[in-house]
């Protein structure tokens, strides 16, 4: 039986796990485009929620020392390094969804549709098509 | 037991939009969801001490991500069609890295323990050794730029990429008006 | 303590739980209000009185320091932006056709659809 | 010239020449008689080889080290130059049968058959340079792979199903075989250089020994032992000219060169002997030459009946390694020579009367021998040396094959050599017969004399007389052969 | 001048933020001051709408202040409408005529209108805006017109 | 530390482990500031060229088991980020830069017919961007960032790929589902980083190495272990990670695909190389569990699965997609026996498959330019039209076959040999029959390419600014199908380096 | 055409301070959260917003395409010439000290300020292109749609 | 005191969150994210007070800046469907797909 401070100092990391997966299943069960790709935004945003926390320091406060840096030794600082390496990982992010939507808008453009049923379809009607063209012209040694 | 309110209290309403935006097919409301979305988490970084994160979190998950997805709409779609797909396979795949992760976690410090490895790790060294090393107030700044400069290099590359991937996306790289020809752009 | 420490501390409370109360009518009436319109006003409601009592709360707590004068940009861009905000979400409304109902007509009439997504937008 | 000098020679010449058909696609003349001088290089150089043996021992050439100790290396030992010479100088009349058949023919392509043809040449004389089995392998899958485009040259549906099966098992069988017996060799062993009286001693026991040599002799798919004798029939398609390569010079005979240098080399003659792990393979060899024989009889398609018969010739050179005795594998390594002259003999001849009439059927083919004299003389000699009469080359490797059954204590074996010889009668001498003493099929022609061209009559009739030489010679191929199995000159 | 009283302006607002003083950050401030300026000035030749700023300080601040007065009422007036249990709505779109001059200053009453809750400016037209009040009373308009009036007073140059 | 920075003068010689992915980076937004579409390729191609070299000169110098480690910052590790260059990564190095280099003056030709030409500037940028992610991926010692110059060469592939739409419209949701997945599997990657980094306190790998053999490994370093495997095996395509692929390498420029086939997946295998081996040590029980018995079977399961939907394919491209996702499995296989001999099977198979690859993807690309399809019907008897660039794809397959003589066969040969040390004989079978299947595939090409007469009997042969990277690429698989002094040589060296962790050769060639 | 009057004056108003928050978020860094990469959000918002408020036209001739996509590049050339530029001091990459050999701490502050610019620069070109690029293409919806 | 004005706040954030998912219009979702965007400025300010940072003011002004800008977005975006300007968008051809 884990004791109940256990269970406080894990429930962080489990609540942010349940709202990764929440993105996570957004990104593999949605077949709108779009939606994936803010499914995708959202599992990485609980990735760097789960990140920071690691970083936090009970009682501590952000890793900004005074102006004047008079450090107080006293005073305790929350881990700089998670949140260094989250906001490289957030402007990762963000180039990432700026490029899938714009692909998504080619998408778009091109099958008329950013639905992934509606796409897969169109492209299985384009594969019987070519099967059909081009195993004419093999004369069947295709 | 604030702190601990504060985070459960937007862990609610992060959960609760999560939940909405999984459920809504108006993209539109999806988008604003996404965005409020990034607000709370925004917030929550501020309860987490992380500041600059949560600053860069309002510039983009709010700001530019908000911009970029209601021009998609604007040049897409507006409606999630409901799909026909089972939602078995994502849940299994879903439940299965979750309780990877959990298990993860199990054998992790308490969240806050300042003994823990990461806190004393690399991360003591940065906060104990760069006022003398660099002498800046926000030690997020001086790892960011200095210690793990090359990082940062990376990412500029990272935004360098989206931006021209994006140019040869759906648009073109442009190049300077020559006099005269005002009006036709020159695209290369 | 001295006394005028004392009314600033007083002063400070008594805006910023005032400004809460109002945020927090203003929340209610969003959700209460019967439809677009009338949310919209009521959403004014954190933008003009929440915001100015908060801020003036927060600008007597941090006396005269530059916070101060931060809260007060702050107050002055929120001042400014926030009917700013308002007015174009109203007309956008309006030019997309979502006219109000005129008259008293819509009172208690027609209790406000919490309703699945989906149903009415646009 | 120095021995290893030489050796390359032997190959960049014919691989020269393969680059200079493409070369000279537009020359016709001119790509031909470079190859024939090409081909006649070839076989001077192996001579010269020839005689720098005894002139003291030179070390391997080795070309690259690829895996430590194991290195793409050459050097000289009897079996490998006997097949060197056969196959070079075969080729010349290859060449020049091929020439004349090509152009009889009309067929389409010379110059990729050629250029194909002589990388194969290049193939087979790097195979019986190699020092070590890893070298052996490279260059026969290079064979397999030069050969490829001669089978499958008609470019009909049979031919490219039949290339696809002729590659098919070659390959498959090299790769899914003889390359595990080659690592798993190299994996004990430490080393794949050939080395009298082999290097599996102490390395390995048991009946793994037998699954090694299981692996390489169905692995060496070119000595079409069966079941993995399909792709021979099949490579029927090919022209004559590459069914005399196939079946007498390169292919097969690189097939059971291996095997011979497999059993001798790498598993040494003696261990087989201690170890009794070659005993089933002579039991399937035996298998083999009786199986093949009865199809061959079958067969009404000349290069089809002539295709078995190689089949079962192909296994009296595996049944000698598989004796596991210095005679058995002497006379295996004898009848490779003996087997490659008779057998090219008569597929030229079978290419002659294709030529000639057109006729691929032996039913077809009544008569015709008093038409076609010379063709059918040779044909008899051929087929004669093939039984193993004398005064013909054959009846020597049988007789030495005989010999080592004995001394293996296996009598069943000598019976099964005498059997086939009578199987061999029936289905040779047969076709001669039909083409003297029957009725031509249709008798309103009067006989008189029509052979095919010249280049296509006049190998054939070498050969044939060849047959006849090695007669002769044979006790002094088999002197040069006896270092193979630790004995002297 | 106008460049000179940005300038100064924008400088104001770089102190008021920093906080820091030292050479290389006031120096910066400085100098991104003047890149605003440009930046500005390019926009203003572009667009054609500079923004004049003509108030006299003391009617302004005396207007802001009655304008706190105004929104504290009018909070009161809708928080009593949303905490009675039968809210008394009654919409009503209708049109309020401006007397500003400069453009800051209409849009400094359109904003007015919408900062009190009650009332939000809802388009803007030539010499009249459209303003939908939630719980219309026939007051209305006047108590607009008064606020136009002060609005109007505050310009140098005004009425 | 501190403030008495003593300092030695550096020499431009001991910058090479950063030049080599310096000299690129700068390039990339070179091309973009001139904006000139003449400038780009020499820009493009010298920089990569650049590169090429000093990635050998790097690899001349460790591949006796040196390491150089250089401090980017001038911070020690684990402070600052350093770059830590031995012989696995220098080997990995060289390939990706003589690939880059090499398909670099193919580009030419090929993307004018592919990419229309308002993208020429910026698809060199684009290049240049994948090309520097790959290698600062390879050269870096610091996980973290791993994963960003990771997405500096993902996110360069996504657009990349999505060129092909010029041709066929796939192109684009190819890109996005490799967009897709690949930003998965790079979270995937950064969780577990993030798992690392809770459990060990550092981002140094040599330092995580050290911390985890010293303090063992608890649930969560396992749970790091699990993720960067997941992670990276969706960029390795890992079966059945690998959905990505197929329409990815099929829609792609042709260009790009001979580019990211040789380099991309095999960049990542590396990284999985390297945490698997150097960072978390296979003397773990779990890791040896999830070697055994996760990877081996899939690995098979790919080797014959992916072989054999290739040998249905009846486009050119698509089959050689296939193909390399049962490529990757005989990698993996290698990894998986857990020996240094499969584990230098492995390494040099990635660099002959590559460059396997990368010669018969150009091959695709140079008879893509002229029939306008990779389609079997398209290319039917291009044998006759086009002999060089046919015959260098006939050479290529035999080395994607494993026939003696070529690249192919030397790795399959360690693998072999590989299994059959451990006595693991059915793998050693495995191996060996799925090559048959590589026959068969590889074979039908041959046959389309020879055994039937041309659609169009008028078309001409490559230009030679093709012929000549594809022909180089061709005969590599000959040369390092006999002479693997460098390869075997490096692999060797890289394996042991591997296997031994971060322990061996601490001491710093460089400074 | 009085429409959008308020958002065209309060835009105007606020456009300059906008920006100047963008550069004091800049070269407050190093004391207050924010840096180069926020800072240039902020400048790519307010000319986001003063492109959706004046028009793409207006904002590309204040801002022109070209002038955007040649400082995309030249951020990232200015981070890593920085570090180039310390490489060919003598010192490793990046390596501020080079710039202050006796007083490294100095150094350091110089190179943290010129990465920053660098970032500064490029996430400014960038976010801007973007958004020109998306705001430039023809609206795919139909009537029916919307 | 700042307790309170938190506690406040997170009420008020949860109401608006109903409004913003349950619609009905459009409109009333851009109302929500608005509202909200205004709560989530003064949370952070008060944040600041409550654990005595109050330099971090300059996110809440970040956040207000941000939440206009957002806001007219969505103006743009329903007037002209498009965040360009539609009289001026060039057409297909001039892009040169
Ligand atoms: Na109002
Ligand atoms: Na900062």
């Amino acid at each position: 039986m884990p004791d109940i401070e256990y269970i406080l100092g894990h429930m962080n990391y489990w609540l942010f796990t349940v709202l990764m997966m929440t993105g996570l299943y957004i990104v593999v069960a949605k077949g709108n485009l779009i939606k994936k790709i803010v499914g995708l935004n959202l599992f990485q945003t609980a990735v760097f929620m789960f990140y920071i926390s690691l970083g936090k320091v009970t009682g501590g406060t952000a890793p900004i020392f005074p102006v004047d840096m008079e450090i107080d030794p006293s005073v305790a600082y929350s881990n700089p390094l998670p949140h260094v390496l989250i906001l490289t990982a957030i402007v990762v992010g963000i180039a990432t969804t700026s490029l899938g939507l714009a692909l998504i808008v080619r998408i778009r453009e091109e099958y008329e549709t950013i639905e992934e049923d509606e796409i897969l379809k169109i492209e299985t009607d384009l594969v019987h098509v070519e099967n059909k063209i081009l195993g004419e012209a093999m004369g069947g040694r295709a | 037991m604030l702190e601990t309110f504060i985070n459960l209290g937007l862990f609610v309403m992060l959960v609760a939009t999560a939940v909405a935006i999984t459920r809504m097919r108006r993209l539109f409301g999806v988008t604003m969801m996404a965005s409020v979305f990034s607000l709370l988490s925004a917030m929550l970084f501020v309860t987490l001490d992380a500041v600059d994160v949560a600053f860069t979190e309002a510039a983009v998950g709010a700001g530019i991500s908000t911009v970029l997805m209601l021009s998609t709409l604007t040049l897409t779609s507006r409606i999630e069609k409901p799909t026909t797909r089972s939602p078995l396979v994502p849940l299994v795949v879903t439940a299965i890295t979750g309780a990877a992760i959990i298990y993860g976690t199990l054998d992790m410090p308490n969240f806050g323990d300042a003994h823990s490895p990461a806190q004393v790790g690399v991360a003591a060294r940065y906060m104990a050794e760069s006022p003398t090393d660099i002498d800046i107030p926000n030690v997020v700044t001086v790892v960011l730029a200095s210690y793990r400069g090359f990082d940062t290099m990376g990412e500029t590359a990272v935004v360098f990429t989206a931006g021209a991937g994006v140019l040869m996306l759906i648009s073109g790289l442009r190049r300077r008006r020559r006099k005269g020809d005002d009006k036709k752009e020159e695209t290369s | 303590m001295s006394g005028l420490a004392l009314i600033t501390e007083v002063m400070s409370w008594i805006l910023i739980v005032s400004g809460s109360i109002f945020v927090v009518i203003g929340a209610v009436g969003t959700l209460r209000f019967p439809d677009f319109w009338s949310r919209l006003h009521a959403a004014s409601i954190t933008d003009s009185a929440g915001m100015i009592l908060l801020v003036a709360g927060m600008c007597l707590q941090a006396g005269p320091t530059l916070i101060t004068v931060k809260l007060l940009i702050i107050g002055i861009f929120l001042f400014i932006t926030g009917p700013t905000s308002t007015h174009a979400v109203a007309n956008a409304a309006l030019v997309t056709g979502l006219r109000p109902v005129e008259g008293k007509g819509l009172v208690g009439d027609e209790p406000t659809p919490l309703a699945a997504e989906g149903e009415s937008d646009a | 010239m120095d021995t290893n000098t030489a050796i390359l020679l032997t190959m960049v010449i014919p691989a020269a020449a393969s680059v200079g058909n493409l070369l000279l696609r537009n020359h016709a003349n001119l790509r031909d008689g470079m190859t024939l001088g090409a081909a006649v290089a070839t076989f001077l150089t192996v001579l010269v080889i020839l005689s720098n043996v005894g002139n003291g021992t030179t070390a391997p050439l080795v070309l690259f080290e690829v895996f430590p100790g194991l290195d793409i290396a050459f050097n000289v030992e009897p079996l490998g130059l006997m097949f060197a010479i056969i196959a070079s100088g075969l080729w010349i009349l290859t060449h020049i049968y091929g020439v004349g058949y090509m152009r009889g023919n009309n067929e389409d392509n010379h110059t990729r058959f050629f250029a194909s043809f002589a990388l194969a040449i290049a193939a087979v004389m790097g195979l019986a340079f190699s020092a070590n089995m890893f070298t052996l392998f490279l260059f026969y899958e290079m064979l397999t792979l030069s050969t490829y485009p001669l089978v499958a040259h008609k470019g009909t549906p049979e031919a490219i199903s039949g290339a696809r099966t002729y590659l098919g098992i070659l390959m498959g069988t090299s790769i899914a075989l003889l390359l595990v017996a080659v690592i798993w060799t190299y994996t004990i062993a430490g080393t794949l250089d050939f080395t009298t009286g082999g290097i599996l001693r102490g390395h390995i026991a048991g009946p793994m020994v037998a699954l090694l040599l299981g692996l390489y002799a169905f692995g060496i798919g070119k000595a079409a032992l069966m079941p993995f004798h399909r792709w021979l029939p099949a490579a029927m398609v090919a022209p004559t000219p590459v069914s005399a390569l196939l079946h007498a010079v390169a292919v097969v005979k690189a097939g059971v060169f291996t095997m011979l240098k497999v059993g001798i080399y790498i598993f040494g003659i003696d261990f087989l002997a201690e170890t009794g792990a070659s005993e089933w393979l002579m039991w399937l060899a035996a298998y083999s030459i009786i199986a093949a024989s009865i199809v061959a009889m079958t067969k009404d398609n000349l290069k089809a009946r002539l295709a078995y018969s190689t089949i079962s010739q192909l296994s009296y050179i595996t049944l000698g390694m598989a004796l596991a005795t210095s005679m058995g594998a002497l006379g295996g390594g004898l009848h490779i020579a003996m087997h490659a002259m008779g057998k090219i003999t008569l597929f030229m001849c079978a290419g002659s009367i294709y030529v000639a009439t057109h006729k691929t059927n032996i039913s077809q083919m009544n008569g015709l021998g008093r038409i076609m004299p010379i063709t059918y003389g040779a044909f008899l000699i051929g087929a004669l040396s093939i039984i193993g009469l004398p005064p013909l080359g054959g009846s020597w490797s049988k007789w030495l094959l005989m010999v080592g059954a004995a001394d293996a204590g296996q009598q069943v074996m000598i019976a099964v050599l005498m059997l086939s010889s009578l199987l061999n009668v029936a289905y040779l001498l047969s076709i001669v017969g039909r083409g003297f003493f029957w009725p031509a099929a249709s008798d309103a022609e009067p006989v008189k004399i029509a052979e095919s061209p010249v280049l296509v009559w006049l190998p054939p009739a070498l050969t044939a007389f060849g047959c006849l030489v090695l007669f002769f010679y044979a006790t002094d191929i088999r002197d040069f052969l006896m270092p193979i199995v630790g004995g002297t000159p | 001048m106008r460049s000179i009283a940005i300038v100064i302006v924008l400088f104001a607002l770089w102190l008021l933020l920093s906080g820091i003083y030292t050479t290389m950050i006031v120096g910066l401030g400085f100098a991104s001051s003047l890149l605003v300026l440009i930046i500005i000035n390019r926009m203003d030749t572009r667009d054609g709408d500079s923004v004049e700023i003509r108030f006299s300080p003391f009617r302004f601040a005396k207007y802001i202040v009655w304008l706190m007065v105004e929104i504290a009422r009018a909070n009161w007036a809708v928080t009593k409408t949303i905490l009675s249990r039968n809210m008394s709505i009654r919409q009503h779109l209708f049109t309020v005529p401006y007397t500003q001059k400069t453009d800051v200053a209409q849009v400094m009453f359109a904003n007015s209108i919408t900062l009190t809750p009650g009332t939000i400016t809802v388009e803007t037209e030539d010499g009249q805006f459209l303003v939908h009040a939630v719980s219309y009373s026939d007051d209305d308009p006047a108590a607009i017109a008064d606020m136009d009036a002060r609005i109007t007073a505050c310009e140098i140059g005004g009425a | 530390m501190a403030t008495e920075h003593v300092h030695v003068a550096r020499t431009l010689m001991d910058h090479l482990p950063v030049l080599v992915v310096l000299v690129p980076f700068l390039a990339a937004p070179l091309t973009v500031l001139l904006g000139s579409q003449r400038l780009a390729w020499p820009i493009a191609f010298v920089s990569s060229l650049v590169s090429f070299l000093i990635s050998i000169k790097l690899l001349m110098q460790v591949i006796d088991g040196g390491v150089i480690s250089y401090h980017i910052g001038g911070w020690a590790p684990p402070l600052g980020i350093e770059y830590r260059i031995d012989a696995a990564n220098a080997f990995v190095l060289l390939l990706v830069s003589a690939i880059g280099t090499i398909v670099m003056p193919y580009t030419v030709q090929s993307i004018k017919s592919e990419i229309s030409e308002r993208h020429h500037t910026l698809f060199y940028t684009m290049y240049l961007l994948c090309f520097t992610g790959l290698l600062g991926v390879v050269a870096t010692g610091d996980a973290f960032n791993v994963f960003v110059f990771l997405e500096i060469s993902s996110l360069s592939t996504y657009v990349l790929v999505a060129m092909g739409a010029k041709a066929d419209k796939r192109a684009l949701t190819a890109a996005y589902d490799y967009l897709i997945m690949g930003t998965i599997g790079a979270t995937f990657f950064v969780i577990g980083i993030g798992f690392l980094y809770a459990g060990t306190g550092t981002l140094n790998m040599a330092d995580i190495a050290a911390h985890i053999s010293t303090n063992g490994a608890d649930r969560t370093i396992e749970t790091a272990f699990a993720f960067i495997v997941v992670g990276m095996g969706l960029k390795v395509a890992i079966y059945p990670l690998h959905l990505w692929l197929p329409n990815a390498y099929t829609y792609a420029p042709s260009a790009v695909t001979s580019f990211l086939a040789a380099t991309a997946t095999k960049v990542a295998i590396y990284v999985l190389l390297r945490f698997m081996f150097s960072v978390f040590q296979p003397d773990f029980l779990f890791e040896i569990n999830a070697l055994r018995w996760i990877m081996i079977p899939l690995a098979l399961v790919a080797m014959f699965a992916a072989s054999l939907i290739a040998v249905f394919q009846s486009d050119l491209k698509r089959m050689l997609a296939y193909s390399s996702i049962a490529q990757i499995g005989y990698i993996l296989l290698g990894i998986g026996l857990l020996s240094a001999t499969g584990l230098s099977g492995a390494i040099v198979h990635l660099f002959n498959h590559g460059i396997t690859k990368a010669a018969l993807f150009m091959g695709v690309g140079a008879l893509v330019l002229r029939s306008g399809s990779s389609f079997y019907a398209r290319i039917e008897g291009m044998g006759k039209v086009m002999p060089w660039t046919s015959f260098a794809i006939v050479i290529a397959g035999l080395s994607l076959i494993g026939v003696p003589g070529t690249a192919g066969f030397i790795s399959k040969w360690v693998l072999v040999q590989a299994a059959l040390e451990q006595g693991w004989w059915p793998i050693a079978l495995a191996v060996v029959a799925s090559s048959l299947l590589a026959i068969i595939y590889v074979w039908r090409v041959i046959e389309v390419l020879y055994m039937a007469q041309p659609a169009d009997p008028t078309r001409r042969e490559a230009p030679l600014s093709m012929l000549i990277p594809l022909w180089i690429m061709a005969l590599s698989t000959i040369w390092f199908g006999l002479d693997t002094d460098m390869t075997m040589s490096a692999a060797r060296a890289a394996a042991d380096g591997l296997l031994n962790g971060f322990s061996i050769g601490g001491t710093s060639v460089g400074h | 055409m009085r429409h959008h009057l308020i958002l065209r004056v309060v835009t105007k108003l606020l456009i300059g301070p906008i920006i100047l928050f963008a550069l004091y978020v800049q070269f407050h860094g190093d004391f207050s959260p924010g840096g180069g990469f926020q800072a240039g959000v902020i400048m790519a918002v307010a000319f986001i917003l003063y492109g959706i408020v004046f028009g793409l036209e207006a904002v590309q001739h204040v801002f022109p395409s070209w002038l955007v996509h040649k400082l995309m590049a030249l951020g990232v050339l200015i981070f890593a010439g920085t570090g180039v530029a310390s490489l060919f001091l003598g010192y490793d990459f990046l390596d501020y000290g080079a710039f202050s050999p006796h007083h490294p701490s100095h150094g350091q502050h110089w190179g943290i300020l010129a990465v920053e610019f660098g970032v500064l620069v490029t996430v400014t070109g960038v976010m801007v292109a973007i958004y020109y690029a998306f705001a430039m293409r023809r609206p795919a919806i139909s009537d029916e749609e919307w | 005191m700042f307790v309170i004005a938190i506690f406040a706040l997170f009420i008020a954030m949860i109401l608006v969150l109903i409004r913003l998912y349950a619609g009905p219009t459009l409109y009333d979702r851009v109302l929500a994210v608005n509202s909200f965007g205004t709560h989530t400025v003064l949370f952070i300010g008060v944040l600041g007070f409550l654990t005595e940072r109050p330099e971090f003011l300059d996110i809440a002004l970040l956040y207000a800046l941000i939440n206009f800008v957002g806001t007219i977005a969505i103006l743009k975006y329903f007037r002209y469907r498009g965040i360009g300007d539609i009289h001026q968008m060039p057409t297909d051809q001039e892009i040169g797909e």
